[in-house]
């Protein structure tokens, strides 16, 4: 696992590095297409995206927390974040259960950023949403909640 | 950058919204309508307050600024000419005082309308091809971007338009019946959702369209960017869509009814505050 | 060329909130046009931000991230005037990278 | 673009000063502005526009006289369709997913026919506790045939709420002229056996309305 994190973010700075000089031959841009983990963007369930990511089943825990509305007035915007208290977070991730791919967003942090981010998903229907961070020591943490999506307009 | 502009006043209000509902649930004994109605305004209002920040409509304002000072069309000259009613060049301020008489085409145009015309005059654009383009597509989504960088510049200021002028007057009148006009199978007029106070359809709140509804709601808050469908839709496309669920026949774009109903809509609005481009549903 | 983005970097102490709004489709390869054609996948994969050169965060998104993406994070360090570069890499390659400075 | 209103302005306004000129025909500008402004799509055609009765009636910010409600309402009562054979009741199940939907009858869809449309309820109404996003332009259906006694819509004792109800749903003008409930029966939006269903929604003891 820690292998493939460090091939990811070698990649990733290999792509930034020729990206900042104005450059991004093909190869670069291919190279970066690679380091995407499709089988985890894929997957269809939790377990599934952290077998992708060659992670251990997360354990849920009250110093992760996941930010959003009880209710998202349109299903195509819902505001997502996600937290986590504890020092060494090395990744955090966003999930949605009832989307038919479950892994919606995973951030990379270095040191200099709090373990704390947030963005916006899509939400097909009501279901439950959930932050995971990964730690250095290997832990995997996470903390879920409902969003309820309802259906707005006149539906005409 | 400039920062957060306008997004405290949503904020603010969706602040107002969570603690009016947290005061009026102490008297919550108005059976399981008024009790279940406010539990969920406060998880739409917690929704929008987080939906405040960063509104994509900034996406589009940007574009609209570039667009206005970009050389285009068979003339290749910029709109920066272009009388938007406080002289040429004048965008501070324009918004809110559309649509106006203008002397040059004899017409009451609202900003579209208007911006049809300076992409005619400066630009040599055909205005009439680019009414009939499909919203979105062409130049119909260099309006919008227009829409939404112009109504930017007036962004806080009150709504203010002008009523001096008999054809100003004469477009209030005749808005004001098309407003109340019930016709189609349903029988539905602008009044159907808009004529009355505290009323939603589903989930959405209908500004009372007869009186000004408030700061940065109704006429005030478009254009504005969608949620639903991710598009930024300038006054022009709100109507049109109104018109479609109203089972009406095509409202004609920059058409006579469609800005007569934007004078009745921004006259009743005097006073309010713009917040364009909002953030909706 | 896609849209430029809109990047938002306001330092208040050691914390810069860094807010970012992109320009893109985010289209999902699940919706139907009007003709009931699949509309293809088109999205955002790679997000990555740095510090004054230095990436100090960086993201893959899946194609359920809303359209016009919207994302924010908190960094340390950054003083006024340092500056904040935002790129993106979507599903067919296509790049744009946007610059802010720290206020 | 056209330009009726503002010819017509102009030409009151030519010679004089603007802020002394008269105000010009007002009820011809805004026909002016319909015809000018409209055109056909899809289904949606600008006869639309044309008025029936009850839609001129109540076109404008004051209420029509009482006698003329009364007169309208009479008239809107006197042309009710009633059920064939007397079966007033349907499905419920069938009820609920036509109160969902609120769509039908816009230059969008393809055709008119009631095999297209929706009921549109929740768009107006709160019905059952489950949908909480309901609109509030109707009153609260919630309970609608328990708060009225309806325990066996088939009973004597029903009789009159299930022909209200029916006749309300077939056409609501019959009740208040100027109404902004359309006329689902009336206008062919909905036909007999989908109008039996929303029947069972509101007033069988089983459906959701009434738990």
């Amino acid at each position: 696992m820690t292998d493939r994190r460090e091939m990811l973010q070698r990649c990733a700075s290999v792509a930034t590095m020729l990206m900042a000089a104005g450059l991004l031959p093909a190869t670069a841009r291919a190279q970066a297409a690679a380091a995407f983990n499709s089988a985890a963007f894929e997957a269809k369930n939790m377990a599934d995206v952290m077998k992708a990511l060659g992670a251990s089943a997360p354990a849920p825990s009250s110093d992760v927390s996941v930010h959003g509305p009880d209710i998202a007035e349109n299903g195509a915007v819902v505001p997502l974040g996600a937290a986590c208290t504890l020092p060494g977070v090395k990744r955090l991730l966003l999930l949605v259960e009832k989307n038919p791919n479950t892994l919606s967003a995973m951030f990379e942090l270095s040191e200099a950023v709090e373990p704390n981010i947030a963005t916006r998903v899509k939400m097909g229907q009501s279901s439950n949403v959930f932050a995971v961070a990964m730690l250095a020591d290997g832990r995997v943490l996470f903390a879920q909640k409902e969003i309820k999506v309802t259906l707005g307009g006149c539906g005409g | 950058m400039k920062a957060q502009r306008g997004l405290g006043g949503a904020a603010l209000r969706a602040l107002a919204a969570v603690l009016a509902a947290a005061v009026c649930s102490v008297a919550w004994a108005q059976g399981t309508q008024a009790t279940q109605a406010k539990s969920t305004a406060d998880g739409i209002a917690e929704y929008r307050a987080m939906l405040a920040d960063g509104n994509p409509a900034e996406l589009f304002e940007a574009k609209g600024e570039a667009l206005w000072k970009t050389a285009r069309g068979p003339k290749h000259a910029t709109l920066q000419a272009c009388d938007l009613g406080k002289g040429p060049g004048v965008v501070k301020g324009a918004f809110v005082e559309l649509p106006r008489y203008f002397a040059d085409t004899g017409r009451v145009q609202d900003l579209e309308s208007r911006l049809l015309s300076c992409m005619q005059t400066l630009q040599g654009f055909n205005a009439a091809e680019i009414a009939a383009t499909p919203f979105g597509k062409g130049e119909q989504a260099g309006i919008d971007a227009l829409t939404a960088w112009i109504s930017s510049e007036s962004r806080g200021m009150k709504m203010n338009l002008p009523q001096s002028d008999v054809h100003e007057k004469a477009a209030y009148e005749v808005g004001k019946r098309l407003f109340f006009f019930r016709g189609g199978p349903m029988d539905f007029s602008c009044a159907t959702c808009h004529g009355a106070d505290g009323k939603r359809v589903r989930l959405q709140d209908l500004p009372n369209l007869t009186k000004n509804p408030g700061d940065g709601i109704g006429f005030a808050a478009w254009p504005a960017y969608r949620v639903s469908n991710g598009q930024l839709w300038s006054m022009q496309h709100r109507l049109n869509d109104c018109y479609r669920q109203q089972r009406f026949p095509y409202p004609g774009y920059a058409s006579d009814a469609t800005i007569a109903l934007s004078v009745y809509m921004g006259v009743n609005a005097h006073g309010a505050e713009s917040i364009a481009p909002a953030l909706k549903r | 060329m896609p849209d430029p983005m809109r990047i938002r970097a306001q330092a208040a102490g050691d914390k810069t909130t860094v807010r970012v709004l992109m320009a893109h489709e985010m289209e999902t390869g699940l919706r139907k046009d009007a003709s009931g054609k699949l509309v293809p996948a088109w999205y955002i994969q790679h997000v990555s931000a740095k510090l004054n050169g230095k990436v100090v965060m960086s993201a893959q998104w899946g194609p359920s991230v809303a359209k016009n993406p919207f994302t924010q994070f908190v960094v340390h360090g950054a003083k006024p005037g340092d500056k904040v570069s935002i790129t993106w890499i979507d599903n067919r390659n296509e790049t744009r990278t946007d610059e802010a400075t720290v206020s | 673009m056209n330009n009726k209103i503002l010819v017509a302005a102009a030409v009151l306004v030519a010679g004089g000063c603007a802020s002394m000129a008269p105000m010009p025909d007002v009820a011809k500008l805004t026909q002016d502005a319909l015809h000018s402004s409209f055109r056909d799509k899809g289904i949606a055609k600008v006869s639309r526009l044309q008025q029936d009765e009850v839609q001129a009636a109540c076109s404008s910010d004051r209420a029509p006289s009482n006698a003329e409600l009364q007169h309208l309402q009479a008239q809107a009562l006197a042309s009710m369709h009633w059920p064939t054979g007397g079966v007033y009741l349907g499905d419920w199940k069938a009820g609920e997913k036509l109160a969902q939907n609120g769509r039908g009858m816009t230059w969008n869809d393809k055709s008119a026919e009631p095999a297209h449309n929706g009921g549109s309820c929740y768009n107006c109404h709160q019905l059952t506790k489950s949908e909480i996003s309901f609109g509030t332009i109707g009153p609260s259906l919630y309970h609608y045939g328990k708060l009225r006694g309806v325990s066996d819509p088939y009973s004597p004792q029903s009789a009159p709420i299930v022909q209200y109800t029916w006749a309300k749903l077939w056409n609501a003008k019959a009740y208040g002229a100027c109404s902004n409930m359309p006329r689902f029966g009336h206008e062919g939006i909905l036909d007999e056996h989908q109008i039996r269903d929303l029947m069972a929604l509101l007033l069988d003891p089983k459906s959701p309305v009434n738990q």
